[in-house]
């Protein structure tokens, strides 16, 4: 009988069992170096349509923002057309040569302010999701690696929080600032999204505190602090990652609402869209451009986000087989 | 002999996806049940047990596979059939009973019309005689107290209560064809005997075919009449459960019995596990699917794919069936 | 059954005093006040003083807040100021709600008949040019600010098309007569078809705009759990039993799928109370956030406590009924 | 009355921006309320149409004794209150009477009353009233004696708070019946039902809809109302009630964005320019030691471009004030200049009075548009460009308009924008409000040298009860103000506007915003 | 083999409480997991937990860990009780006592690479502050669990099913344990690859001298490996003895059913062999029948004593059974003798156990 490789069948001793186990077992581990869940996820994504213009919207938008102050051809503070403003019979100028969108009500220049204003609606959507998240990551850890009456205590304060509707919650947030600022803004927008993400995390830390491989890590010895910053967290995270991303397409949005009702940012010389959005409701009969252009934005960025965020939480929910 | 009442031929299930070669989940499988007979289809995870059975059903996924061959039953070919009228077949002339009796019953929709939507739907009778029909089934596969079941919820129900409810509903409209993909896997060891011993009784009283598709050769020992062995996709070996576990023609079939151990085997003789893993099998075409793990390999085993070919004692159709070049010799065989 | 509803209930009524304190605490916390409101740019301190000593607004915070549960407990929420001067509190939340739910229930009608087919069908045809196409375009209707969305709305149906009308709940030249506040209800109760016939028309607009978010995301929610029925082992033994498509569909596709759906209705009631503060305002629709919008703007503390701890009781009944709800359809939640 | 059922079953629809907060104008301070009020209610005494001057409404004349305290009021004879009661001597003792004997609760709802006659008949502590009593020698003579002698007295009772209610619906309602409840205030009866002599009565208040209905008083005094029904529809958006008007559901609304006004004019709307009956100023703290040199204040002064202001952020007709209060008013300087705009001067002046680097907060309010500052935003906006193009380092703060004003009394920030629309013709309704204490004085005047002697000035100016001496006073002080004192800046005066569609016909208006709607007729009538 | 006893476990019961309650939760009620278990292992020895569903072997194994709490008893590892340690005293003694757990993919974490998997006991445990020596014992583990080193930078996710076992296997090893519980380690797994794993167990054990204790329901694999063997039912061990004395005579009833239920790949046997089929199914363990826990289903269930004497555990002198060979049954000397015959038990409906249920509304995580 000629053998393809020198293989027993019968092993009688544990070096013999090794070595054969080696053999056998040797090509099977694929020699991919180590390719990690995201990486898996990344893979499938990469096909799925939806996500990919998320992505596209989402990153052209991040670009925007880094580059703006380069493409923008004005100072957004400055007002070239001040003199064409007329409040009754020119409030907004309209567009001409050097000045394609025309100006706004204080003579400045829109296509500056819409490229430059994508900056301040990044700061506002990614710093309201940002310290919502350490909000939510600090109670949801707290209530999901405690349980108990930790758990408890937390869940009952989320509860009280959960049950004024997020935007009332901020509106009163916003008015409550004794110097509204863009901070009163993020800080009103981030506070809102701290209970959503503390259950969010708290409902799969839970989880995680029964599954296998942290009890696997307690019988091992390891130490608390470690099963749940190394082994719990991280685990949990992949809901919370996929909420933040929809949480910057709705803060964006919530920081549009804030200005609207006139509980934003008052010092409009660094342009935020949601902020020219708001300013814009009294030229909304006459000269819909100015809202336009904003709320265009605002729109396809949110798109951006809500895509990419949707076709993640597909990619990474366990039970969705594409 | 009585005619087939199932006839598979050429079965062969192909999984396209984009980005992905086409894979051949069930290829060229072949072979008969007739009825009041039982057939075991057995082998190892992800061989193609249950993607036969669903091919035969017609139930595989709508898009991502083509399916090939003949399903021949009584003569007609089902994969040619027009999907309302495959409706029509199953549940009143083929059924299926599945592994995991729980989450194979709808958790919201009470027992009682889970069984008897399955009467209404094929002999359309009225609500409440199909009701009374529930009864008269659950009662038969034993469940205690059925008028009460009737109104529960799968929930309410333990695991053999659960996949007594199954088999209820999989006979209700009396099928000539039963196929149980792993019946019994989900369950302990002493429901899954009450099971086994209930299905065993149900086939023998209606004469109903039996297609029983499970990993557990143990299960196949007591139950079928004949035996299956499916490698990658491929049928490797067939034979009469008698001949086919006395004496294992194919390396494949030998090493599986080589790795169980059995509970009226001698202690401390240590196991002989067919070494590495399913990720190790080569594709059929230029090769034998198996050769890799196999200890009989030789050089012609790479160079061709072995073909199934008629061998040893036969199954009751008449013939036994081996795919292999190097056959295990019967002595070599250790108990 | 009893024992749940009994505990959320006793849950609820926890969760209100606590919630009721804290607004109590915040509202006077905030800046601007009823004082200002109600004397207007330029008063002198005497006259503030006069008017603050009046409204007890001088006594610590904890005293005025025993003094308000010592008023509750007479039935007395304290007057409205701006929103419906003079007016209890408690009336104008009833006044206000059925207006409210008038627009909440359309929009949801909207939003689930819309959403929950369109869902099904998204998840039937995964990964079609349908699919894809409906989840963006029912992400658009989440990315466009409710406000925008209502400009947009009224100036095209109604200033440039005439078709519906811009604002309102009924047309006054009408001269509908309203017994329990639902116009729709009341013109069909009275036979003054044309008056329903008009309330109704003032809804399609509102309900609209409102209904953009919640479609969204009933559409999403049903799509993502038709997706995930489809999968389950209890669908492939329907089809197994050779059933017939519609009933696969409805009774073993639909009915499960349709309970995260419900949760996440509960869950909306929230985000469409919100919604409706802007969408009553830029609407001039009379209904609680219209009311909420006008008390928040001109610090009318009683409207605003009473329309809070109101919103976040509706919120928890809301979302007990919910439960409820999803108890009667999954027998599993209903386990002895 | 020619007229007389000729304009039918017609109805005006106004759009309103706010609910009316009672029926009873004597407890109100806003102006939704008033605006409801004047259509049912009259006062003894009115503004002339389109102007801000007084004129004979219930009263067909009046006369002060000499030393000014006793005056004596002929009223028509012809006049009956829409529940039949006649409109008599009795009838105006009774509504004074009324609205001095007030219990504690109303008299904090008093709030008009409280400001300009001061005290009520059983409250020993406050300042005494100005009205002292009344009687009624006849019918048609009613004689009131005030406490002190004011030429502005006539012209406080042309204010709608104080318009003249039945005596008998007020005793059946129990019109003093006011209690505060929790934060606000619960009404008696007869705020619900007003029984008034105006040209229009009260059908109802729908407020689930939104709406208030007013039908003709077919037995008023005056002419009779051109429309059958007045309805006003309460629409808080701005531009939602621009989309009613252009969609033909309501016939006009007032105070619409100047932004808008070319466009609705070329719609075939009519955009009514009423003349400028207010000052926005920028206000500062005085309370601060650093404006407290005249030169810094100056320098701020000097910065500011108000021409260019008033062009592009203010509507047509839009002034530069030169002084607090408007040139319609008795006392207006005429020979005042215009600070001007010199950034130069400006930093020079900084630079003497040492105070380069100057740093201040300037506050702005938001969820607010007043005639005097359509959008507040923009005004604050160019004028804090203004301050910084001179080196001022100014810190942004805005609030929304409750908490502001709130900020703004309790000296908050270093600076602010606000402005008063005047509720009569009187000097004394501008200065006296802005420099006097113990009026919240929002300049904190108090706390510098001449604060004290301005306070007293103005005082003794109100009191002056010749029409000549007076203005002389209030010229002079003004001259004072801008060039001695400069307390604060006044920056412009803006005309607000009502608008009313095509067909809308007869609608005077006023610079009060008193506009009458009896003459006003729809569908081209 | 020597047999002193290294781990001995007495009156071990592991209640779980079933909470509910309208503010606060109270407890209505308890699951009777485990409920009065002595066991002993010896040094060296591999010890058997057989039994069905739910019957508590899981428990029983981590309650051994003192992963579970135990409600009484006490658990002696050699020689020092468990029960007192908490807290750093407990995760030290850890490092004697490891686990191998049932389903290899769900007890590996999937976002850390086996290198860190292993490395992270050694840490706890100061195994680990030598680089050099931590690598050269890396390679020395994946070399006795039969793995290549460029397993080390893979995750778990990338192997195959008996792969991740022998990367849990491994894990356990790290530490250098005297004793590994394994929970199912092979239930998981397809039959060959189950061989192979098995195997490796066998191997382990011989080249380094542990102790196990592997639970299992497969009653053959179980037999296959194991020196003593316990089977457990509703909580209790019925019967204990030596793995060939077990399998020769079988006294409790129920290991007889049990015995007689397992299928054997073997069609002479299958065709030949009686068997005692079972009616009806487990009870519940939160209520949990009187007397003997199996007189419910048991065909040789007597009149008396059955329903309300609950049997103890007790050796039996019987001819053939050896020495050590214990019993819960009241009757067992008659049921060996054929004295007591077997009769038809009419099946009794019975609820499924699921502590969970109760109302609860799943959480949903929603935003627009
Ligand atoms: N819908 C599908 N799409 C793609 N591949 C599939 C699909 N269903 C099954 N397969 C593949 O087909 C092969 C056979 O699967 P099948 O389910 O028939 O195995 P099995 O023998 O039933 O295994 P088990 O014992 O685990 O049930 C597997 O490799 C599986 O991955
Ligand atoms: N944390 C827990 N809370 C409440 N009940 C529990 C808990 N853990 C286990 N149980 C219950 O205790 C009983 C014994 O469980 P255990 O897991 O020990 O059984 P097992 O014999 O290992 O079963 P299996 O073979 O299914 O693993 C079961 O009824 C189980 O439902
Ligand atoms: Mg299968
Ligand atoms: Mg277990
Ligand atoms: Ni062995």
């Amino acid at each position: 009988m000629n053998l393809i490789s020198p293989k027993k069948t019968r092993i009688d001793t544990l070096a013999a069992s090794v070595a054969e186990v080696e053999v056998a077992e040797a090509g099977t581990v694929r020699d991919t170096g180590g390719e990690s869940l995201l990486a898996g996820a990344w893979r499938r994504l990469r096909r799925n349509p939806i996500f990919l213009i998320g992505l596209t919207l989402t990153a052209l938008f991040v670009l925007l923002a880094i580059i703006s102050p380069w493409l923008a051809p004005w100072d957004p503070a400055a007002q070239p057309l001040i003199d064409k403003v007329e409040r009754q019979s020119n409030p907004v100028p309209g567009p001409e040569p050097g000045f394609p969108l025309g100006g706004d009500n204080r003579g400045r220049d829109l296509l500056s302010r819409v490229l430059v204003g994508s900056q301040q609606t990044l700061v506002v959507g990614v710093l309201a999701t940002l310290i919502g998240l350490a909000g939510g990551l600090v109670l949801g850890t707290l209530a999901g690696a405690f349980g108990g009456w930790v758990d408890a205590l937390v869940m009952r304060i989320v509860d009280v929080m959960l049950s004024i509707p997020g935007l009332l919650l901020a509106f009163s947030l916003a008015a409550l600032a004794a110097r509204p600022s863009q901070w009163t803004v993020i800080i009103a927008i981030a506070v809102v999204q701290i209970p959503i993400f503390s259950r969010l995390l708290r409902g799969s830390m839970l989880a995680q505190r029964h599954s296998d491989h942290v009890l696997a890590a307690r019988a091992l010895g390891v130490r608390p602090a470690s099963i749940v910053l190394r082994h719990m967290l991280p685990n949990s995270l992949g809901p919370v990652i996929v909420q933040s991303t929809l949480v910057v397409a709705t803060s964006i949005i919530d920081a549009a609402a804030l200005s609207f009702l006139g509980l934003g940012n008052p010092d409009d010389r660094r342009p935020e869209w949601g902020q020219m959005l708001g300013a814009s409701q009294q030229y909304l009969n006459e000269h819909p451009h100015l809202a336009f252009w904003p709320a265009g934005c605002i729109i396809v960025v949110a798109l951006g986000f809500t895509l990419m965020g949707e076709s993640l939480r597909e990619a990474l929910d366990p039970k969705s087989r594409r | 002999m009585s005619e087939p009442l199932l006839s598979v031929r050429d079965l062969r299930v192909t999984f396209t996806r984009h980005g992905a070669e086409p894979f051949d989940a069930v290829d060229g499988v072949s072979f008969d049940v007739r009825p009041g007979q039982t057939v075991g289809l057995v082998g190892e995870s992800g061989c193609g047990k249950s993607v036969t059975s669903l091919a035969i059903m017609g139930l595989l996924p709508r898009r991502g596979n083509t399916v090939t061959g003949e399903v021949l039953f009584e003569g007609t070919d089902l994969l040619g059939l027009p999907a309302t009228q495959m409706r029509e077949r199953r549940g009143r002339d083929l059924a299926m009973i599945f592994q995991d009796p729980l989450s194979s019953l709808n958790p919201v929709v009470s027992i009682g019309v889970q069984v008897a939507e399955v009467v209404q739907r094929h002999r359309g009778v009225s609500k409440s005689a199909a009701m009374e029909d529930a009864k008269v089934m659950l009662d038969k596969v034993g469940i205690p107290d059925p008028r009460r079941r009737l109104r529960e919820y799968p929930h309410q129900l333990s695991g053999g209560m659960r996949q007594r409810a199954l088999i209820a509903m999989a006979l209700a409209c009396r099928p000539r064809l039963l196929i149980a993909d792993e019946p019994t896997t989900a369950l302990d060891v002493t429901i899954q005997a009450q099971i086994l011993a209930l299905l065993k009784e149900l086939v023998s009283d209606s004469d109903t075919a039996l297609v029983m598709i499970t990993h557990d050769l143990g299960v196949v020992a007591g139950m079928c009449d004949d035996v299956n062995v499916l490698y990658g996709g491929r049928l490797v070996e067939r034979g009469m459960r008698h001949s086919l576990f006395a004496a294992p023609a194919h390396p494949y079939t030998n090493g599986l019995l080589g790795s169980i151990p059995r509970l009226d085997a001698g202690r401390g003789e240590p196991l002989a596990p067919i070494p590495g893993s399913v990720s190790d099998n080569l594709p059929w075409a230029g090769a034998c699917a198996f050769a890799p793990r196999c200890p009989a390999a030789a050089e012609d085993c790479l160079a061709s794919s072995p073909p199934l070919v008629p061998h040893g004692g036969g199954g009751t159709d008449g013939e036994g069936a081996l795919r292999c070049f190097h056959p295990v010799v019967p002595t070599e065989v250790s108990s | 059954m009893l024992r749940f509803v009994l505990r959320r209930l006793l849950q609820m009524v926890g969760v209100m005093v606590v919630l009721s304190f804290l607004i109590f605490a915040w509202l006077r916390a905030l800046p601007g006040g009823p004082v200002s409101a109600i004397l207007g740019e330029r008063a002198t301190p005497a006259t503030r003083a006069a008017l603050e000593k009046t409204f007890g607004l001088d006594k610590p915070i904890w005293e005025q807040y025993l003094l308000f549960l010592g008023r509750i407990v007479h039935g007395d929420f304290g007057a409205s100021i701006r929103v419906q001067a003079g007016t209890d509190a408690l009336e104008i939340f009833f006044d206000r709600l059925p207006g409210t739910i008038e627009l909440t229930t359309f929009a949801l009608v909207i939003a689930i008949s819309i959403g929950v087919p369109l869902g099904y069908l998204a998840a039937r045809r995964r990964a079609t040019f349908l699919d894809n196409s409906s989840i963006v375009v029912s992400l658009v209707g989440v990315a466009v600010p409710v406000f925008f969305l209502a400009f947009l709305l009224k100036y095209v149906f109604a200033v440039q098309l005439g078709w519906l009308p811009v604002s309102g709940r009924q047309t006054p030249t009408i001269d509908a007569t309203h017994i329990t506040n639902f116009f729709i209800f009341d013109g069909l109760i009275t036979g003054e078809y044309d008056a329903a016939w008009d309330a109704f028309l003032h809804l399609i607009l509102p309900g609209i705009a409102l209904s953009s978010i919640p479609f969204a995301i009933i559409f999403r929610i049903t799509r993502a759990s038709v997706l995930e029925v489809l999968d389950e082992d209890y669908v492939r033994t329907a089809e197994a039993k050779g059933l017939t498509a519609r009933v696969i569909r409805g009774r073993h596709v639909l009915r499960n799928a349709m309970l995260p759906v419900t949760t996440v209705i509960g869950l909306q009631v929230g985000s469409l109370l919100a919604g409706a503060v802007l969408t009553e305002r830029v609407f001039s629709f009379r209904g609680v956030g219209d009311a909420l919008a006008v008390a928040s703007t001109e610090r009318d503390y009683a409207v605003l406590q009473m329309l809070i701890i109101a919103a976040a009781a509706v919120y928890v009944v809301v979302n007990l009924l919910v439960d409820v709800a999803y108890a009667i359809i999954d027998p599993r939640v209903r386990t002895r | 009355q020619s007229e007389r059922g000729g304009a039918g079953g017609s109805t005006l629809t106004f759009g309103a921006a706010g609910a009316p907060s009672t029926f009873d104008p004597f407890y109100a301070t806003d102006g939704e309320t008033f605006r409801i009020s004047r259509q049912i209610f009259d006062t003894l005494i009115d503004s002339k149409p389109g102007t801000s001057e007084i004129e004979p409404a219930l009263a067909e004349s009046w006369e002060p004794d000499e030393s000014g305290t006793k005056w004596t009021f002929k009223l028509r004879d012809d006049v009956t209150f829409i529940d039949g009661e006649p409109f008599n001597g009795e009838a105006v003792c009774a509504n004074l009477e009324r609205m001095y004997d007030q219990g504690a609760d109303g008299q904090t709802a008093a709030e008009y009353w409280g400001s300009f006659f001061g005290g009520f008949k059983n409250d020993a502590e406050k300042d005494p009233s100005l009205y002292k009593g009344c009687e009624a020698p006849d019918e048609t003579t009613a004689v009131i004696t005030i406490d002190r002698a004011t030429a502005s007295f006539p012209t406080l009772l042309s204010q709608t708070s104080f318009s003249m209610q039945s005596p008998k619906a007020m005793e059946e309602g129990d019109a003093n019946g006011i209690k505060a409840a929790g934060e606000g205030f619960t009404f008696p009866e007869n705020a619900k039902n007003p029984v008034g002599t105006g040209a229009f009565k009260l059908e109802k208040y729908d407020e689930a809809n939104g709406t208030v209905t007013l039908v003709r008083n077919d037995d008023y005094w005056g002419e009779a109302a051109k429309s059958e029904k007045l309805v006003f529809r309460i629409i808080p958006d701005e531009s939602t009630r621009r989309q009613e008007l252009e969609a033909g559901s309501i016939n006009g609304y007032d105070l619409p964005n100047p932004v808008d006004w070319n466009s609705l004019e070329e719609n075939g709307n009519q955009v009514e320019i009423r003349d400028p009956f207010n000052i926005l100023y920028l206000g500062l703290n005085l309370k601060d030691k650093k404006f407290h040199d005249l030169k810094v204040r100056q320098a701020i002064y000097h910065a500011l471009n108000r021409e260019e202001l008033v062009k592009s952020q203010l509507p047509e007709g839009a002034t530069v004030a030169t002084q607090f209060m408007p040139d319609t008013v008795a006392g207006y300087n005429k020979d005042l200049e215009p600070y001007a705009y010199d950034p130069e001067k400006s930093k020079q002046l900084l630079k003497e009075a040492g105070a380069e680097g100057l740093e201040m907060t300037f506050a702005f309010p938001t969820e607010v548009s007043r005639p005097y500052m359509p959008d507040p935003s923009t005004i604050y906006d160019a004028l804090r460009a203004d301050l910084e193009a001179v080196g001022i380092t100014v810190k942004a703060v805005s609030a929304p308009w409750t908490a502001y004003t709130d900020n703004v009394t309790a000296g908050k920030y270093d600076a602010h924008i606000l402005g008063w629309t005047g509720d009569f013709n009187d000097a004394y309704n501008f200065l006296g409000s802005f420099f006097t204490e113990p009026v919240a004085n929002d300049f904190k005047t108090s706390n510098i040298s001449w604060g004290k002697k301005l306070s007293d000035d103005l005082k003794a100016a109100d009191s002056i009860v010749d029409e000549a001496e007076r203005t002389k006073r209030y010229e002079e002080l003004n001259e004072q103000i801008m060039t001695e004192y400069l307390p604060g800046f006044p920056i412009s005066h803006s005309p607000p506007a009502i608008v009313v569609d095509a067909d809308t016909k007869g609608l005077v208006p006023s610079p009060l915003t008193a506009e009458d709607f009896a003459p006003v007729s729809v569908g081209g009538e | 083999m020597s047999s002193d006893v290294l781990v001995s476990a007495t009156g071990v019961k592991v209640h779980f409480p079933i909470k509910r309650g309208v503010i606060f939760d109270r407890t209505i009620g308890h699951v009777y997991a485990v409920d009065g278990v002595d066991l002993e292992i010896r040094r060296g020895e591999t010890y058997g937990l057989v039994g069905e569903s739910g019957c508590g072997k899981s428990t029983l194994g981590r309650a051994i860990l003192r992963l579970a709490e135990m409600t009484e008893g006490s658990v002696v590892f050699d020689g020092e009780d468990l029960a007192p340690l908490r807290g750093e005293a407990l995760r030290r003694k850890r490092q004697d006592l490891q686990m191998v757990f049932q389903d290899p993919l769900s007890s590996l974490d999937p976002r850390q690479s086996v290198q860190s998997l292993l490395v992270e006991g050694m840490k706890a445990h100061g195994l680990a502050s030598d680089k050099e020596a931590t690598s050269a014992r890396l390679r020395e583990l994946m070399d006795a669990v039969g793995l290549p080193q460029a397993a080390l930078s893979k995750y778990p996710h990338e192997f195959s099913g008996g792969q991740r076992q022998r990367i849990g296997i491994a894990r356990a090893l790290s530490v250098n344990p005297t004793v590994i519980v394994a929970d199912e380690p092979v239930s998981a797994l397809d039959v060959s690859v189950q061989a192979q794993v098995i195997n490796l167990l066998e191997s382990l054990q011989d080249a380094l001298g542990l102790t196990y204790l592997v639970i299992a329901h497969d009653l053959a694999v179980v037999r296959h490996i194991s020196d003593r063997v316990g089977v457990m039912y509703l909580g209790g061990l019925v019967e204990e003895a030596d793995a060939d004395s077990l399998y020769a005579t079988p006294l409790h009833p129920y290991t007889r059913a049990l015995m007689s239920a397992v299928p054997i790949p073997d069609p002479a046997v299958e065709d030949a062999r009686e068997q005692i089929l079972l009616t009806g199914d487990l009870p519940s363990p939160a209520a949990p029948p009187s007397g003997c826990r199996f007189h419910t289903r048991c065909p040789w269930k007597q009149a008396e004593r059955c329903d309300t004497e609950r049997p103890e555990l007790r050796t039996v002198s019987i001819d053939g059974v050896a020495a050590g060979h214990r019993v819960a049954c009241h009757f067992a000397e008659p049921i060996a003798s054929g004295e007591i015959q077997p009769h038809e038990v009419r099946a009794e409906a019975v609820l499924p156990f699921d502590p969970d249920a109760g109302i609860g509304v799943p959480d949903v995580e929603i935003t627009p």
